[in-house]
């Protein structure tokens, strides 16, 4: 098999593997199984792979509170990401971040932040520490169409331009803020248009295609590497969920979602693969049972796992 | 909302029960019917009544009066300085009181402001609503009071209401005040219910006394409120007899109802879900010493602990977040010390 | 004479009222006769008087700490500018406001704000009680180059353009910042660019010009007043002094103020005026000889006024 | 800077004499020299050695570690944090200490969050410099010092400096420190000189007795530490002997060395040029009062005046700031009481 499918069929199962995940962290929320609540990307899964694939393994990036998908194709275990969302010390942030803090800096996952906006400074900062080091790295971040709409976005865009930062802006769009559509909240409904007054390349995508994310990311992966500076890239996407635990969704013109379903990131890329015949339908479901079990695994030594004292959470709070 | 025979204790003859949360939408439904000049913005208030359902029918009612923002705290709350000035009357709904900081400028540099370097040529009559505290397993970035943040800003005054009838109260007051007013609400009290007199005002930095005691008085503020209720329960079965005060303002500070209150049982409790340094709490102990106010024994603070940020684990969080148990046991100990 | 001419001879004296009030405010800084700093407009007097002409008399605006032209320009008298000033009673804010905020809400000056970019989302808000009140009435706001990269620029843009609020956003350029040129800190030169993501006419406006200026403005303002919604001018002009009374400019490459000075606002309508006999050359030192007189009559009225007590200062914090 | 000879008073060998600026610049010039990590970054910085002259010769002297920031205090204060956490250990200018409050968010729910949220996996050594204070007749949104805004915060440290030697060894401590910390400077002492020994770091939390005494203790910060020693100097020739302690950081407060002193003396006075209510002196006399520390007298403040802005006029903005005259009566009528 050429490398190439080889990467094609691991993006698969990455995507699949986000999918199982979510659909189980959504059933541990809503029985109460964990408390308090969390933002899922189930539909969103070729965003996060696609992107995260295109990154080089020094490169970093900062995402938000609806980043499980990105913590995992960065290669977080389903158990540390599991166990971070039951507030355990073998979570990724031993407990202490939860759901909208999955941070794993070894795997350049350096923060998802539960403000609006406030990933992107970060991001931008952390790509002027890699030029000024002249290091050829790169830092992403995603942030979602209605986090456009913050001064930090701008700020953020802005210095990236003045700079010529490397860093790739992924501005996920989903269609909706929290119960917002972007034209309630959004003058344009091509965000790629912001990137315009900043003099960076704005790039539609198909987001719901993981391999047109990939070609894309890797783009503007190499331009910002190359000293081209920043880009910004938007992706069409759609999350099937409501924002987070407690919205039913009700907001949303009758059909949407199954028009979105229809080009589930899964199935786009999975009918591929079965019509090359990399990855017939069956496998494909064998491949779900694998992944289902892995998740389970997960759920199970997660559970397991102790919570950290009070006294040893307090060591977090200062270097010492 | 329920009839006046579900209350336990006593109730005005007008009142009636309701939820804090409904005691919210009631005070913004009676303001922006009152009032034209009224208005509420923020993310997604006129959708599906807002994020934690305190607008429940204001959108469907007032049309465009309540208005969905883009997600732009300094933004939306500029622009409500800008509307005030034009006469209007906003509220302004923050989500979380942990985006007031994203509004940091215009809640310290031009709401309260604006009015003193016109030279009072300008009124900024501006009602902002802080959805605030802790106790909802949000992490440490959603999960703030922010009581004090902006407290010693002259210009602005800053509210929490700790009771239904002070959510009511205390909306209505700032809707109605021609300078900022920050109201802080507890999203763990929305479903707690009490008696509201619909039509009735807050006076502007008057506490409440909540249980009468003579004993030890415990100061509090929001959920604190309700725990430090629950431990005067625990101290009466114990044969102490604790005063209870909501604070219901933190700017302007009611320092003569505490005072009086410590006069009589010359004991003190702050109970805040924030940190003891450069909070209400800590002022409220300042300037009662340096009015030379004598206590019996030194008073004493149930704050959240210092050097310690709200965790994740709900094991973690309840024991960071100040119980009933610790208010009991701080008073027991200004008792027996 | 012509309503047009008798406009465009009201404009000059304008602009040379403000051009004479500024040297004077200059002069009283740098001696002492005033504490503390000022921001001066030399060489922008025809974006404030421009613009401000084609406002509607229940129009209102609002500025920035550089704001003495806009002041003027909407019929504030010198002495009651001067006045303010020199902090005292007899100010437009009392004295209490002082240099940065010329205030005037009878003319329509609903703020002159020390915060870069604060300006801004007040003229929004403004202009929306406007619109949900039904009134005829446009708001516009005056910002510099160096505030368009602060967020509160970018969130007032996109709320104006969202609700189509009856607003002007008028960006003086004046090449700097505070020390800092424009590319030093924006990735492009024409900031009418900014305006694209918003779906906004951007126009790009000769701020030497105040009939250039005018017409602009006066379209933008009958856009929004119409209910076609927001516009942004980029007025470029240039700033013949410092940033504030400290600063030397020395930043300024050789020749620079010299060129905008060939093109001085006063020079280029005044050239015209002469030209078409409507104001000759000695007319023009007359009137300048007038205004300079009615400045320096200003000054001694302002400093023989009295201070506010700080009682009285004290109940101006709150209604009371 | 001078020779040691034009020194009034005793000096440590190694000091050498310079302005308060001057020794800004010189521990920003003396950590740019030792680590290759730390950076400057903040508008205009780079420009003519900064809006205040702070910076003199770094950028020529340190190049691209020396960044100019379009305007945009969120915005650079994050990217702050990104280098930090990538490595680097950058210092934030802020030109007025006012423009806080515009990075709220970063200041309040970032960098003191950061390392706790990640679970200790990334450090945030970002040192923030406010340049703060009135009597610069910049009117109301120009004259903050803002030291109280974030010492709540626990996550976040800060300190405010004093003197030239305060001014030196805080923003080393600050640059050498892993975690977040805020350094008020003022722009009224710039132009004050003192003896600064270059190397020297302060120790976090360690207040500074900067004049010893018997009879009271006066507690202060920033230009207040100047008014201070100048109050005691009045109080000297009356027969008074107090005790100054520049308290040099406000998060984490150095309560040892200030009950300490009262413990000897009796007698406090903080000194403060910000509003008493939420403020590190509200929080120093609540933490005395509750650890019982015995006084003769209650505590006095002096501290702006209760609801009152910073006005422009000289003659009020003069009366609005606390002064040697204020401060001493404070003294004296705590002697006299
Ligand atoms: C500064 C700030 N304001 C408001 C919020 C509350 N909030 C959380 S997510 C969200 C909607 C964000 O929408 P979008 O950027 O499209 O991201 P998505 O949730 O769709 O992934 C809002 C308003 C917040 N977290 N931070
Ligand atoms: C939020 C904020 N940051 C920084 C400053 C300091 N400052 C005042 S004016 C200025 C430059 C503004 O440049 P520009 O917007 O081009 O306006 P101009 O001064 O040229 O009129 C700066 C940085 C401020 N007042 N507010
Ligand atoms: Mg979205
Ligand atoms: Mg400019």
């Amino acid at each position: 098999m050429s490398e190439t499918d080889e990467r094609r069929l691991a993006w698969y199962r990455r995507m699949l593997l986000i999918r199982v995940f979510e659909d189980k962290v959504q059933q541990l929320f809503m029985s109460g199984r964990i408390e308090g609540t969390t933002h899922l990307c189930q539909g969103q899964e070729a965003v996060s792979v696609g992107a995260i694939a295109a990154m080089g393994p020094q490169d970093v990036q900062t995402n938000t509170y609806r980043g499980h998908g990105e913590a995992l194709a960065l290669g977080m275990t389903p158990e540390v990401a599991m166990a971070e969302l039951m507030g355990r010390s073998t979570g990724g942030s031993k407990g202490l971040g939860g759901s909208m803090h999955l941070i794993d800096t070894a795997r350049g996952n350096i923060g998802a932040n539960a403000i609006v906006g406030a990933g992107l400074p970060i991001a931008v900062g952390a790509a002027m520490a890699f030029k000024l080091r002249r290091e050829p790295r790169v830092a992403l971040t995603f942030v979602g169409d209605g986090a456009t709409n913050i001064g930090t976005f701008h700020e953020s865009l802005n210095m990236a331009a003045v700079w010529q930062a490397p860093v790739v802006f992924i501005v996920v769009n989903n269609l909706y803020g929290e119960y917002s559509p972007v034209r309630m909240t959004t003058p344009i409904d091509d965000l790629a248009r912001r990137a315009e007054p900043y003099a960076m390349p704005g790039v539609i995508v198909d987001g719901q295609d993981v391999e047109a994310v990939h070609a894309a990311t890797w783009e503007a992966v190499a331009r910002a590497r190359s000293g081209a500076g920043p880009s910004l890239l938007e992706m069409k996407t759609y999350r099937y969920r409501g924002h987070s635990r407690s919205d039913p969704a009700k907001y949303r013109p009758d059909g949407e979602l199954e028009a979105w379903k229809a080009r589930d990131p899964l199935v786009v890329l999975g009918t591929r693969l079965a019509d090359e015949g990399l990855l017939p339908l069956e496998a494909q479901a064998a491949l779900e049972a694998d992944v289902t079990a892995e998740v389970e695994a997960a759920v199970a030594r997660a559970e397991s796992a102790p919570y950290l004292s009070m006294e040893e959470a307090r060591r977090h709070v200062y270097a010492g | 909302m329920s009839t006046l025979a579900e209350l336990p204790g006593r109730m005005a003859a007008d009142a009636v029960v309701m939820t804090y949360r409904e005691a919210v939408t009631a005070a913004m439904d009676d303001a922006l019917a009152a009032d034209p000049a009224v208005l509420l913005l923020g993310e997604d208030v006129a959708n599906e009544g807002g994020v934690f359902k305190t607008n429940a029918g204001l959108a469907e009612k007032y049309g465009e009066r309540v208005i969905n923002t883009p997600i732009c705290e300094n933004g939306f709350t500029g622009v409500a300085l800008g509307m005030a000035v034009m006469g209007m009357r906003p509220i302004v709904e923050f989500m979380f009181a942990d985006f007031l900081p994203s509004a940091g400028d215009a809640l310290v540099n031009q709401l309260p402001k604006y009015r003193f370097m016109s030279g009072g040529q300008l009124a900024v009559p501006v009602t902002i609503r802080a959805i605030s505290g802790g106790g909802g397993r949000f992490g440490t970035q959603h999960s703030a009071t922010g009581e004090s943040w902006f407290m010693a800003q002259p210009g602005m005054r800053v509210a929490a209401a700790g009771t239904p009838a002070a959510a009511y109260e205390l909306l209505r007051a700032a809707i109605l005040a021609d300078d900022p007013v920050i109201v802080h609400e507890h999203k763990l009290l929305y479903v707690r219910k009490g008696p509201v007199r619909r039509g009735a005002v807050a006076a502007i930095g008057k506490a409440s006394i909540e249980r009468a005691g003579t004993d030890v008085t415990i100061v509090a503020t929001l959920l604190m409120v309700e725990r430090a209720l629950q431990a005067a329960e625990t101290l009466a079965a114990e044969g102490i007899d604790a005063e209870v005060i909501d604070l219901r303002w933190v700017h302007p500070l009611d320092l003569e109802t505490v005072a009086a209150s410590v006069g009589r049982t010359g004991r003190l409790i702050v109970a805040e879900e924030q940190w003891h340094d450069a909070g209400w709490g800590a002022t409220l102990i300042s300037r009662l010493a340096m009015a030379g106010v004598a206590m019996a024994v030194p008073p004493r603070n149930v704050s959240l602990p210092d050097e310690t940020l709200i965790a994740y684990p709900p094991l973690l969080e309840d024991a960071i977040l100040p119980s009933a148990e610790r208010i009991a046991a701080a008073a027991r100990a200004s008792i027996r010390a």
